[in-house]
């Protein structure tokens, strides 16, 4: 049998415990927690690439948190996750710490990564995120892949993918629906539309407007969601979860988000169509949890001012602690090449 | 002359095309309403309107077709990859279709389609959009393969490219969009395709270059020039077919051949050079030719790494230095430094 | 302006004139003829493979005439065709001669590709055929392509890609037809259901039957016709053109057919469930046709035996003066590998 | 020993592994219950199931990526690509996914995939199913490449390759796969990755080859010792990483390189060789080293043509011959019939 981690080199930043982190999910507040503590990193990312401290490109997910930790929570530890290059969010969602996505971020030695990989490839097999795909589309077929693994193995577990509304037009997107389809895979295509690609409004790309339809081409099931309602994400992945797990093949979800950043970096967004920023930031899902767990008599509003001040406590210190770890030395960028390496990989004179 | 960055002397280069020939369109994401997401666009949509100037889905594949049946018909349009990384899900439009064409038709069709594609490290943007790979497309006849190194050869190479019968593929080392430089435009200022530039004259050695590179060769030029040796710097701008003639032609006065690439240790372009020149002047040569490239790694993300990993004008003086002294092929840093092979 | 024909070498082999060859097919009797001619030229290249006279590999499409002469006879002399490596029948329809088919598969220097393309590689310009492609789905982008040049230039023209029921899976099929309907093409996707891809039925494959039903996923017109009845054809692709031509957008047909032959050379078709050729064969379209044209009394009987002799008869004749041809000498290679040489491209020592 | 042909070979190597490693699976178009379009599955479905042996849809790209998320997950897929070419659609998958995860994951994944793919000309497949291609691949850390010879190299790289814990691809001379010849099989002959074989000892010249040229230079070998040439042929088998201290250590003996290679003269994958043997061992180099290899152009049709178009025993011994007897590098055929440069 081949074991599929090789690795013997631990990444503290990771240490935390992430699969902790996973099952406090199982609580509201945490849940409200997480979301706060994602848009805390974000913001932090978004500050540090400001000043410069940021090296390359980030792609934020402010407003997308309610599909990140709705997803998380409904998932088991072992089920896996193939995301995008847009993947702080469901990192952290999934139980990695913000010292470990920060420390990545910023290059760090000891970043999950090793400094090699940066915002675009946040990886923790620990809980179950594959390295983040840059390449739009590219997280699909790897994710059915993964789910052909699980069913040969007849193993009760299952690959989810998350992309966006723009990587419904690209040919992976298609191939990987069709083959999941007629394989009848246990992987589930989440698919979150938060209403643009890049700096084009979803209209200008895609000639129809509820993505989830195109499952039918397949004769997969599929079902459309409010992406910014914790509750109503769960709801729904839940079920679709469920679902693909019993082995009744693929699943498609759409859920309708928005986002709040730009594509990346400095994008101020001058596309958006007038109000539609201010429209879709009353239905901010860190609000309107927060409003929820109040109403519900869930929580105090003392109690979750408290909550947040400390998530914004924990993630300052994170960025502090990535800010004094070791950048990457040059060695890095040879280790892990090859898994098995030849002894004709020599790397010449 | 004027000053410009590297992006707006493609701008410039696009708009000159689109304003003396109507056929010249271009397509790809976010080109038209945000101008190209490296500004390389910027205002062609406003002047020239959204029958010439179109965004596209994120469908690299049939846009890059796109790019073929109309050049086909008789349009001549430019395509922008934003990443060279992104033909990976197209190559076969460019590689197994436009670069065939005209052979499969007899000659009744061809595909003056110009693609443009950001390449090469130096952006931060990781192993997935840092690569240069232009050995992706190197072995493909019928395909025209070109790499500006400036403001100034990206708006003369782009021009005569867009004004190609044959497909070409510019690949636009992404590090130098903003890279400012002055710029003579106007059809003179076009760079015929298949020549290349000797970017400075010298007898010491002759140190190709591509891209990137060409500007990093030269800075390092400076500095051996003050220690009295004067390198010879070819810019070798067309790539496929390069110009196997000025590259012998220096070869036989300085008497050797060192390649500066982007590249990787293993299947870089710098390869062909190399393998070409010491086949047809071997009696020219009085030492070993050799490259100086990038170690046979994934490109890292971390700042330092990064710029550690593809050659800088420190360690290409450091090498040239130690060549001609010794008259040694110099070790690579990463061998220099101690066990850092992959 | 760019002249879309560069060409300076004529190939003798398509002088019977291809536009004469289209514009007969106004004729029902004439179409009828077409079809027979296609289906004895397939014989004949089934029969050279067989004695070796053939290299590499062809794919006949028996059984699949109606589709072929059905489409030719309702698009203009200046529309222009993508077709596939299943080639044969499209480029007889279209107007190119036996004669310059034959040339080419048997690599004659004189072939419409000068003998470097064969049989996977039909291509006459004269009758608005493209090279035809050899990879799976490279013909709609490149059809999607063409019908941008058309608008851009407001021409009356369309493009028509065909390919095969398979080619529904591959993302080009997706990604071209999501581009044709964003930017409102005068493309028509016309697929040809036979049934088969290679040696795996549909069912294999595909989750859906009824292929035009993905159209809907870009929000495409589409319609589903008996591809076996030229009629049908004629009427459901006549619709469509006009639609398309009529600058609506692009539309996609979809014919069920069925392929007589094996995929390619010598495949006997030993996957086929029993009876299902026999069933399809009872609606062969050479037979079903002359049946037709009889009980419409559009022919007698002697008629059409004797066009179908005179046809024969000039298919034989074709291969002769094929086999006479010279083949293709070394220097055949070099020719038209740029439209534009440079210097550079010096060829080495 | 049996004797089988080259797709028999193929066939028992899968099945040996499949038997050993419950974890091996095989997908790709009509391998299943045709087996295989050349013949390279024959009975494997009969034998391992539908579970683990599979037909795909038309989607290349769909289940390359199935290949890399189920050997990170840790199956051993076998990925069959027909034809080379069709990578154009999904090369994304194997260069910038499968060869990038064990990086990007800090080791924690590996993805030991193995990708199979047809190549190269002799079939009358014409310019579009011909091409060799290793280019698309060979700049690629991270990616092992390797091709057979013949049938005892498809049997022994075969049987590594899936063993081998990072992505590889199997580059198989389509036009050897009825090719017949005595295989020794079991795990005795698997053939470590990453070394070259010595075909066949000599001391007039060091003659590299890959996948179909091997075969060839052997024949032009045979008339060579006839008139007293005796020439040292070595098999490359891993392309990448290829064996530098073989080639190298056979330079040193025999002071002469010649490559003989499928691909074309702009970009084929002789140019890497010729190159770091002579940045590495140029003073052992007694004559210029050269390649013989393919024209820039696309693969032609026509029977003869084809032919033509790449190496022949008899071309090639008439090459080495010219070159062993004057010390000088023989022109191309294409230059030396006159006047045919594209
Ligand atoms: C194949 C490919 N084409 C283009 C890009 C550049 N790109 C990066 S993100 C992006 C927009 C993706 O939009 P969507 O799928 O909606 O995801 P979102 O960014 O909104 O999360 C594009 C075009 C890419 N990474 N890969
Ligand atoms: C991208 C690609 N993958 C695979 C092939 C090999 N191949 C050639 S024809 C064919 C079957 C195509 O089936 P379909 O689209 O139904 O067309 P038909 O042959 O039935 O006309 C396949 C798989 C190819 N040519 N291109
Ligand atoms: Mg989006
Ligand atoms: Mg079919």
């Amino acid at each position: 049998m081949t074991p599929n981690r090789t690795s013997d080199d631990q990444h503290p930043s990771g240490a935390a415990g992430g699969n902790q982190r996973r099952a406090a999910l199982r609580d509201p507040i945490a849940r409200y927690g997480r979301m706060l503590e994602i848009r805390a990193v974000e913001e932090e990312v978004f500050r540090l690439f400001a000043t410069g401290d940021i090296h390359g490109s980030t792609h934020l997910a402010e407003g997308q948190e309610a599909l990140a930790v709705g997803l998380a929570s409904v998932i088991r530890p072992d089920d896996v996750v193939c995301a995008t290059y847009r993947g702080h969010a469901v990192a952290l969602a999934l139980g990695m710490t913000p010292l470990s996505v920060i420390s990545e971020i910023l290059g760090r030695a000891d970043g999950p990564v090793g400094g090699v990989g940066g915002s675009m490839h946040m990886s923790d097999m620990e809980v179950g995120l594959l390295p983040t795909f840059a390449i739009v589309g590219a997280g699909l077929p790897v994710a059915t892949g993964a789910a052909y693994a699980f069913q040969v193995r007849a193993e009760d577990r299952i690959a989810v993918s998350i992309s966006g509304d723009g990587s419904t037009n690209i040919g992976a997107f298609h191939e990987s629906l069709n083959l999941a389809a007629i394989w009848k895979l246990p992987v589930l295509f989440v698919i979150d539309h938060n209403m643009y690609g890049e700096y084009s409004r979803w209209n200008v790309t895609t000639p129809l407007e509820d993505l989830y339809h195109r499952a039918d081409s397949y004769g997969i099931r599929s079902m459309m969601l409010d992406g910014m309602d914790i509750d109503a994400v769960r709801r729904g992945l839940g079920e679709a979860v469920d679902y693909v797990r019993s082995n009744n093949g693929p699943m498609l979800i759409e859920a309708k988000t928005y986002r709040f950043s730009g594509h990346s970096r400095a994008d101020t967004g001058p596309y958006r169509p007038e109000g539609e920023l201010e429209h879709w930031r009353e239905r901010d899902p860190v609000t309107v949890t927060r409003r929820l767990l109040l109403s519900q008599g869930l929580a105090t509003p003392t109690a979750l001012d408290q909550l947040e001040e400390q998530i914004r406590g924990e993630v300052a210190d994170a960025v502090s602690e990535a800010q004094r770890m070791q950048p990457a030395g040059p060695a890095a960028m040879f280790a892990h090449v090859w898994a098995e390496p030849l002894y004709s990989a020599d790397g010449g004179r | 002359m004027t000053r410009m960055r590297m992006n707006q002397a493609i701008v410039a280069a696009i708009a000159d095309e689109m304003r003396t020939d109507p056929t010249v369109v271009m397509f790809g994401e976010d080109v038209a309403a945000a101008g190209g997401p490296f500004k390389t666009s910027v205002g062609l949509l406003e002047e020239f309107g959204p029958m010439r100037v179109r965004d596209t889905p994120i469908s690299e594949m049939a846009f890059t077709g796109a790019g073929v049946g109309s050049a086909a018909m008789g349009l001549r349009p430019i395509v922008e990859i934003m990443f060279m990384e992104f033909l990976g899900v197209a190559l076969d439009q460019l590689v197994t279709q436009a670069a065939k064409l005209h052979y499969l038709s007899r000659g009744a069709l061809s595909v003056p389609l110009t693609v443009r594609a950001s390449v090469g490290p130096g952006t931060g943007f990781a192993c997935q959009h840092s690569q240069t790979l232009e050995n992706w497309v190197t072995s493909t006849p019928g395909l025209v393969v070109v790499s500006p190194s400036g403001p100034q050869t990206a708006y003369g190479l782009l021009r005569s490219a867009i004004q190609h019968q044959d497909p070409v593929i510019v690949l636009e080392p992404r590090a130098y969009y903003g890279v400012r430089g002055e710029v003579h435009t106007g059809p003179d200022a076009m760079i015929p395709l298949g020549r290349a530039q000797i970017a400075r004259p010298g007898t010491a050695a002759t140190v190709v270059c591509l891209g990137r590179t060409t500007a990093v060769a030269l800075q390092a030029a400076d500095r051996l020039a003050e220690i009295g040796y004067d390198i010879e710097i070819i810019d070798l701008l067309t790539l496929v077919p390069w110009d196997v003639a000025a590259v012998a032609q220096s070869v036989r006065r300085t008497g050797r051949l060192v390649v500066v690439e982007d590249a990787p240790l293993t299947g870089g372009w710098g390869g062909d050079i190399v393998s070409r020149i010491v086949t047809e002047e071997f009696g020219a040569l009085v030492a070993a030719p050799f490259r100086i490239c990038t170690p046979d790694v994934p490109v890292p993300y971390g700042k330092d790494l990064e710029k550690r990993f593809a050659p800088q004008p420190d360690e290409v003086g450091r090498q040239i230095r130690s060549y001609l002294e010794t008259g040694e092929v110099p070790a690579h840093w990463w061998t220099r430094e101690g066990g850092m092979t992959a």
